[in-house]
């Protein structure tokens, strides 16, 4: 029996559970006011914009590639969907023609860096660096660093702040679910309806896995690559237009420098980034284990100038866990074949 | 082949000597002679800087002698360099505004905006940029106190009049220090908190990233007014990471979450856009009637708007758009006369208080009705 | 002629062009003091990306360059209030450097993390021990304390004939940093690991050893450069490093330095980082909107990499097809 | 810095007096340089190589032929001390010697060539031949010895090499030659070859022999891994055949002759062997390729195939096989030629050829046949969407009953449809990738060596799918080194030689020795000469 729980704990989820048990157990005893039902809405709300991005991102880090340019994006998506949505004095019409041109935008810059991957063969990493830098610098030549700060009405506010339904929930009080966690579940069904139903999900694992082997059976793996940082581009326009909607303003600093908290879930959230291995839940996970660390480090109330390397220490031991966990299970499975292989 | 690469070698060690002989030596003084002649810097550079809290409007000894008189500065053509740590931001939107419609009326003034990009090192690159650009005046944003004191010195000696202004006052004597007033702002914030919430209950602060507090000083203000004058309790200091308002909104709705109802008396943000996520946060938690009194930083539109509608306790006013059109007279004179530090014989900076004033629910009405920025609301450039 | 010089002469070329332009629409651009700050600006970054060209030629990257500038820069200056000798708290900086890269090298070679996780999380961690080790008021607040005047640290700081020492220094690392690398066996196998790995094992290249030589030394370019700036300041703001590491990257991609491995070197890195601050300087003189500025940076790095994506695959057809 | 070098080989220490008459200086110049007794190596109860007496003489070329799976690599794994033997003696210069590892190897003098080369692309060829044995003090390497060094050994052996030319800049024959200096550069007494000429043109093989005949006459001992039976005959002293696991018979110069030596490597049975009558051949159903070219690799090629037929493709590795496989897929660009299957032109897109009944098992299982990291079924369904997905929605319940039913019928272990394909072994990571195909309805199916690395069990396994495959109509067209296994899977075997079909055997006449001589470029009276 103690051989199944080690190769249990070792698998994925496995280490994802004893993760969330160790904080759980943590803040049973420090801060049992962790377990209200309004701080997991509360983190849930925090994580929102961070999801969508992650879900973005996720597509592009399954072909092997990577996006750091999600950031710039959410911020252009903003000023532009916000700059046309003011100059239509925020009618829903206005705002929606102003997300939708934000949104192709995305999909072309999107498609511009797949492009430069899949043509030169050009590291993810480099391509979409400069397209951040370029793409933060024409933010300015939109707004000519002018903030639109949309009115407390209207479609353009209830992206982010609008109160769906609430669930109550005894003794009063109820639970109310604001529209980015409704559109952060939307996101992440539609990603993991498109990861594990669709065609187009099969094609990604294959071409992360191996893009001669794809090629081979048929798959257009160029095209697809360059779909992959298309869709990654629209979520971050996505994540951009509702976190501009919370923050009430839209502008040069939208969603700045987004992308190192998308790379943390990434990276926690067991994402392989040579890319072929992952799913949205795993990355979804990433996101939340992150965002459950900060509202643990308020709850503790963490001395201000230690949270940063609290982060770090507990990132880099997620990791070192997992590598070393993943390094027994797999281990454990090729006895199983073996025995397999030997019994039949 | 082997020859090939040597003559690469060569060609780039040339390549840097030809720079240095190609160039012809600078008249003024180059910045050889003056990095040892260590300008008289104030003397709390080493150990805690004690912030002058209370120094207002006190000027450095104005030089005696006549100056060496400056520019016309309705004809000669004249540049001024605005370094900021970040033209990103609302606020810094606004200054920019502030002074190009003064600048209207001087054709012949150009204002060069520069970007440092939260990057001290930067900062010190375009200080000494405009020193070599032979620009006629800087107002700086400083980021570091300690960073640019060099470079001051240089722009200084070169005859260029530094101005300071909004953030952090520079250890080094130079010919301008506007007070930002963050210090004070937080420190008379306390004491405007106190007079509405009683002298007992609890604060929380919504602090400025870490890593800017050398800089960014209003929390510290706060903090130690309550702790120094009240018996108020200091229950959280959360720092909000890129003053980014979703973060403020997170860290407190966390807060509201380990406290209750009631045990929140005062909130104090150190920038308006932390104000706007500490309110979202309460409105969304429904727990907007308990009364949490919420204290801004700087008089932001949104800010103003918000005291109004009563989401919003108060904030401390400084009409930064009338400061900083005041600024670029400011700069205009000092190009006129060639006033700075070294012709001035300045021991000290002399600072310009920032007049500060709480604004609350009864004044803000009027408030409005003179900020330049609320009147322009120009905020989208309309 | 090998295609190595090629692309440098290449990139030398661009920047000579750029330049002559930059000389001919302003006439302060050639001016010396000018030239002194250029050269001083991008001695920083250039020291930091010698270090990564190290670590990219070996195949690898590091993310925690940043992070780690800080750090060490927080400890020097602390070092220098308490009086240390100048000489002493740069050869601290260099081996504080070191200690970090030797850490970053523990987790990519015994914990097996990819290189890309590791220093990046690496960097988190760095970042975080800065603002632990930050300076603190009697209050506990953090504030910004300058290198004592009286500390021979200062002393770093100056120049000589208007040529600071941190460009001297830069140069002189560069040079050495090229020869190490073509003329000693840990050059060579640092060429072999990142042009292909297995193979350089066969040959009987200790890997593991030549990649945490690597990243040590990266840690030693960072740790002398952020001693060198820190003097140059006057003390070390917290951020002094951060978003340096993608910086360097960039200057090392544009000079030649491919990422993945096997390609360019020090003197590439070097050019690259030239190359950045020149063109910054440049668009200083024109007064162009600070977006402008981040628009021409992105546009150089597309540039550079499809130039050599397109050069590298031309070259090697090329004399593939001569050799059929 | 580093100073790992303080060990100089004497080879490579040697060498730095660069004596002239730079002869490989042995003892005896015709004394036996490496004799191996009783050589027995088993992996996992499978035995693999069984008394193996061996041994090469200085100043000798010996020839080593034998099937694939005779043992032949396994004996040079084990005197390079990649593999260590189970029992038997090996001895070197008449000293009995233990050889655990490379180094090992190399101390003793013996440098291996191995098929896929183990040069370092950015580095030149100076730098690779000295890299890991730098001729260096306390890490300073001396570039300019090394260059001259390097230099001295191209005009001594004649060879026609930049010392300074990078390797990726260099075409195969320059490669193939770099290795042999850098084997030659550390004083190697004996060199073993495997394959080396797999990927040269005649002209470059050509100048290889010149080199190997100039180092036997310096007194070095050659051990030459080759299937091409004319190199064999021009190169070698002496031959010995392997057979399953055991030496067969040693042959000398004279006595080297292609029949002698066919059937040697032939002699077993092939256990099934029973006359099958005529398979029924559909007229309706054919492939048609016409005058197709490719670069240099193809010259006009003609054939044609048709349903119920398995078209064996017989010839020597690089004779231009694969590409010939891959143009007709569609994974390679023809520069010339139509491709017609059953009359209308075939599409150059893989994508449209899959839809119509095509199938492709590459040559390289790991690089384009398997994906690692998917499991089993993914690894079986997925070229098949277009069947088991509607709307581009996935029918995940059809998708499961696929990838079962492919699981059972090509008995595929363990049977375990969530594993990584990445754990299976090799036999069965073949009977995915065939899976994928077969249980598709396909009309033409290409393969490119099958069985290789396959244990014998799943050899037989896959040789009754693919002759049920053909039986019920489809096109089979084979492309194998694997003799035996084109004796008995082909109806017909197209021989092919140097980017053309050489020779035509049909059923009835196919002889494995017909095979292999052809293939050398013999005909013989049981083919018709195309």
């Amino acid at each position: 029996m103690m051989k199944k729980a080690i190769r249990a704990i070792g698998s994925a989820w496995g280490q994802r559970i004893t993760l969330l048990v160790l904080i759980c157990i943590v803040m049973a005893i420090a801060e049992p006011v962790f377990f209200k039902l309004d701080n997991y809405k509360s983190i849930l709300l925090a994580i929102a914009v961070n999801g969508v991005m992650v879900c973005g991102m996720l597509f592009t880090v399954l072909v092997g590639g990577m996006d750091l340019s999600v950031g710039a994006m959410a911020g252009i998506s903003a000023s532009i969907a916000y700059r046309i949505a003011e100059s239509s004095g925020f009618t829903t019409s206005g705002f929606l023609s102003g997300c939708a041109l934000a949104l192709a935008l995305c999909l072309v810059a999107g498609a511009v860096s797949g492009l430069l991957v899949t043509r030169f063969a050009l590291p993810a990493f480099v391509v979409t660096l400069a397209m951040k830098y370029i793409v933060y610098g024409s933010i300015y030549l939109v707004t000519q660093g002018f903030f639109v700060l949309p009115p407390a009405h209207g479609l353009s506010y209830q992206v982010g702040n609008q109160i769906v339904f609430s669930i109550p929930v005894g003794g009063g009080n109820k639970l109310n679910i604001p529209m980015p966690v409704i559109i952060l579940i939307i996101v992440v069904a539609i990603c993991a309806f498109v990861l594990v139903k669709t065609t187009y999900g099969r094609k990604l694992y294959a071409i992360g896995g191996n893009k001669n082997v794809a090629n081979l059976v048929g798959i257009k793996s160029n095209a697809n690559i360059v779909g992959a940082f298309m869709i990654s581009g629209v979520l971050a326009g996505i994540a951009g237009i509702m976190l501009a909607s919370m923050n009430g303003q839209a502008g040069q600093t939208t969603a700045l420098n987004y992308e190192g908290n998308v790379l943390m879930a990434m990276v926690v959230g067991g994402v392989n980034l040579a890319g072929g291995e992952g799913g949205v839940a795993g990355a979804i996970f990433g996101a939340l284990f992150v965002g459950i660390i900060n509202n643990v480090m308020v709850l503790l109330s963490v001395e201000a100038t230690i949270q940063t390397f609290v982060r770090g220490i507990v990132i880099l031991a997620a990791m070192t866990l997992n590598m070393y966990a993943r390094r027994g299970s797999t281990g454990a499975m090729k006895i199983k074949i073996a025995k397999a292989d030997k019994a039949a | 082949m082997r020859r090939m690469k040597i003559i690469a070698m060569l060609l780039v060690l040339v390549m840097a000597v030809g720079f240095i002989a190609s160039c012809d030596k600078p008249k003024e003084t180059t910045n050889t002679s003056n990095n040892d002649n260590t300008a008289s810097n104030n003397d709390n550079s080493a150990g805690a800087p004690a912030d002058p809290t209370a120094s207002s409007g006190s000027s450095g000894s104005t030089g005696t002698g006549a100056l060496p008189g400056g520019k016309n500065i309705y004809e000669d053509p004249i540049k001024i360099s605005v370094i900021s740590i970040s033209t990103a931001g609302i606020v810094n939107r606004m200054y920019q505004m502030a002074l190009n419609d003064q600048a209207v009326r001087y054709p012949n003034v150009i204002l060069d905006y520069k970007d440092a990009e939260y990057d001290p090192s930067k900062q010190v690159t375009l200080i000494e940029e405009a020193i070599t650009q032979k620009y006629d005046c800087i107002i700086l944003e400083c980021m570091d106190p300690v960073g640019v004191n060099e470079a001051i010195d240089k722009a200084e000696a070169a005859g260029i009049p530094v101005i300071s202004t909004n953030a952090a006052e520079p250890f080094t004597v130079h010919s301008l220090h506007v007070a930002g007033a963050d210090y004070s702002s937080g420190w008379k914030g306390g004491e405007e908190l106190v007079k509405l919430a009683g002298n007992e209950g609890t604060a929380v602060v919504l602090d400025c990233p870490a890593s800017f507090k050398p800089g960014a000083r209003m929390g510290t203000g706060f903090e130690d007014y309550i702790t120094q004058n009240t018996n108020i309790r200091l229950i959280e200091q959360i720092p909000i990471e890129n003053w980014d308002a979703a973060v403020a909104q997170t860290s407190m709705r966390d807060v509201l979450t380990k406290y209750g109802p009631g045990e929140i008396t005062m909130v104090y943000c150190s920038s308006g856009d932390i104000a706007n996520g500490a309110m979202n946060a309460i409105d969304a938690a429904g727990r907007a009637d308990e009364g949490i009194l919420i204290w801004g930083f700087m008089g932001y539109p949104m800010e103003l708007e918000a005291i109004r509608d009563g989401r919003m306790a108060g904030t401390m006013f400084s009409d930064t758009y009338t400061q900083y059109a005041a600024l670029f007279y400011i700069a205009l004179n000092h190009i006129a006369t060639g006033l700075t530090s070294i012709t001035g014989g300045y021991t000290a900076t002399p600072a310009i208080e920032q007049p500060m004033f709480p604004v609350t629910k009864d004044n803000v009405d009027d408030v409005m009705a003179f900020s330049g920025w609320y009147m322009t609301k120009s905020m989208n450039g309309k | 002629m090998a295609s190595k010089t090629i692309r440098r002469m290449i990139s030398i070329g661009l920047l000579l062009i750029m330049v002559i332009i930059f000389s001919i629409s302003s006439d302060v651009f050639l001016n010396f003091g000018n030239i002194a700050n250029l050269l001083k600006d991008s001695a920083y970054l250039g020291l930091i990306a010698i270090g990564m060209a190290f670590v990219i030629i070996g195949g690898g990257v590091d993310l925690s360059a940043g992070g780690m500038a800080c750090l060490v820069g927080i400890l020097c200056v602390r070092m220098s209030t308490m009086g240390l000798n100048g000489f002493l708290i740069v050869l601290a900086g260099v081996i504080l450097g070191m200690l970090c890269g030797f850490i970053n090298a523990l987790f990519v070679t015994r914990v097996k993390l990819t290189e890309f996780v590791a220093t990046l999380a690496l960097g988190f961690v760095y970042s975080g021990l800065t603002l632990i080790f930050a300076f603190r008021d009697d209050r506990g607040t953090i504030t910004s304390v300058a290198i004592p005047k009286w500390s021979s640290l200062r002393a770093f700081a100056g120049n000589v004939g208007g040529i600071f020492y941190i460009t001297i220094v830069w140069i002189v690392v560069a040079v050495i940093a090229y020869i190490v690398l073509t003329r000693t066996t840990f050059g060579l196998h640092t060429y072999s690991i990142g042009s292909h790995a297995k193979s350089a094992q066969m040959s009987g290249v200790n890997n593991d050893r030549i990649k945490m030589l690597g990243y040590i030394i990266c840690g030693a370019c960072v740790g002398l450069a952020v001693v060198l700036q820190a003097s140059l300041l006057g003390s070390s703001p917290l951020n002094i490093g951060s978003g340096y590491e993608f910086q360097a990257i960039a200057a090392c991609v544009v000079g030649g330095v491919v990422l993945g491995g096997g390609k360019g070197d020090p003197i590439s890195a070097l050019v690259g980082a030239l190359f950045f601050k020149t063109l910054m300087n440049g668009l200083y003189k024109f007064g162009l909107a600070t977006s402008w500025e981040y628009i021409l940076q992105g546009g150089i790095i597309v540039v550079a990499t499809v130039f050599d994506a397109v050069f590298n695959r031309a070259t090697s057809k090329r004399l593939l097809a001569r050799a059929q | 810095m580093e100073d790992r070098t303080d060990k100089t080989y004497e080879g490579a220490g040697g060498a730095e007096n660069g004596n002239q008459n730079d002869t490989v200086n042995t003892e005896a110049n015709d004394g036996v340089f490496l004799e191996a007794k009783g050589i027995y190596k088993q992996f996992s109860g499978v035995t693999v190589l069984e008394d193996a007496d061996f041994s090469v003489n200085c100043g000798e070329v010996h020839a080593l032929m034998g099937e694939n799976g005779a043992g032949k690599s396994t004996l040079i794994k084990i005197i390079t001390g990649v593999y260590t033997k189970d029992a038997g003696e090996l001895y070197v210069e008449g000293k009995s010697v233990e050889i655990h590892n490379r180094q090992d190897a190399r101390n003793l003098g013996i440098q291996v060539i191995y098929q896929e080369l183990s040069l370092i692309p950015a580095l030149t060829v100076t730098e690779n031949i000295f890299l890991g044995a730098e001729t260096a003090k306390h890490g300073w390497m001396d570039k300019k010895a090394m260059r001259e060094r390097v230099q001295s050994l191209i005009e001594h052996y004649g060879f026609d090499l930049d010392p300074d030319a990078v390797v990726d800049t260099m075409g195969m024959a320059k490669r193939q030659m770099a290795e042999i200096l850098k084997a030659l550069a550390f004083k190697a007494k004996l060199i073993i070859m495997d394959e080396p000429t797999s990927s040269l043109s005649a002209a470059e093989s050509e100048k290889l022999f010149e080199t190997i005949d100039g180092l036997r006459n310096r007194g070095a001992g050659i051990l030459y891994i080759s299937h091409r039976l004319d190199e064999v005959y021009r190169l070698s002293d002496r031959l010995t055949v392997m057979r399953d696991g055991k030496i067969v018979g040693v042959l000398k110069k004279g006595e080297i002759d292609p029949h002698t030596v066919t059937t040697m490597m032939i002699g077993r049975d092939v256990a099934g062997d029973e006359d099958k009558g005529a398979t029924k051949r559909y007229e309706d159903h054919w492939l048609e390729v016409k005058n197709l070219s490719y670069s240099h690799m193809l010259k006009d090629v003609n054939f044609t195939a048709y349903g119920g037929e398995i078209l064996g493709i017989g010839g020597l590795v690089g004779s231009g096989r694969t590409e010939l496989i891959r143009c007709i897929y569609g994974a390679a660009k023809r520069s010339g030629g139509t491709i017609m299957l059953d009359g209308k032109p075939v599409s150059r897109s893989i994508r449209r050829n899959i839809r119509n009944g095509f199938g492709y098992v590459p040559e390289d299982r790991h690089a384009e046949g398997l994906v690692p990291l998917l499991n089993v079924e993914k690894n079986i369904t997925i070229a098949s969407y277009d069947k088991l997905s509607s709307a581009s929605l996935v029918n995940r319940r059809k998708e499961i009953a696929w990838a079962d039913k492919a699981i059972k019928d090509y008995d595929i272990r363990p049977p375990m449809r969530t594993l990584a394909a990445g754990s299976l072994s090799g036999g069965n990571q073949q009977k995915t990738i065939l899976g994928r195909w077969l249980s598709r309805d396909l009309r033409l199916l290409l393969l490119d060596e099958p069985t290789v690395g396959v244990d014998v069990g799943v050899k037989m396994d896959l040789y009754r799918l693919l002759r049920e495959f053909a039986d019920n109509g489809a096109i089979v067209v084979m492309v194998s080194s694997d003799l035996a296994e084109l004796v008995y899977l082909s109806d017909r075997v197209l021989v092919m030689r140097d980017g053309r079909f050489f020779e035509e055997f049909t059923r009835g006449n196919i002889t494995q020795e017909s095979l292999l001589l052809a293939a050398s470029g013999v005909h013989t009276e049981e083919g018709m000469s195309l």
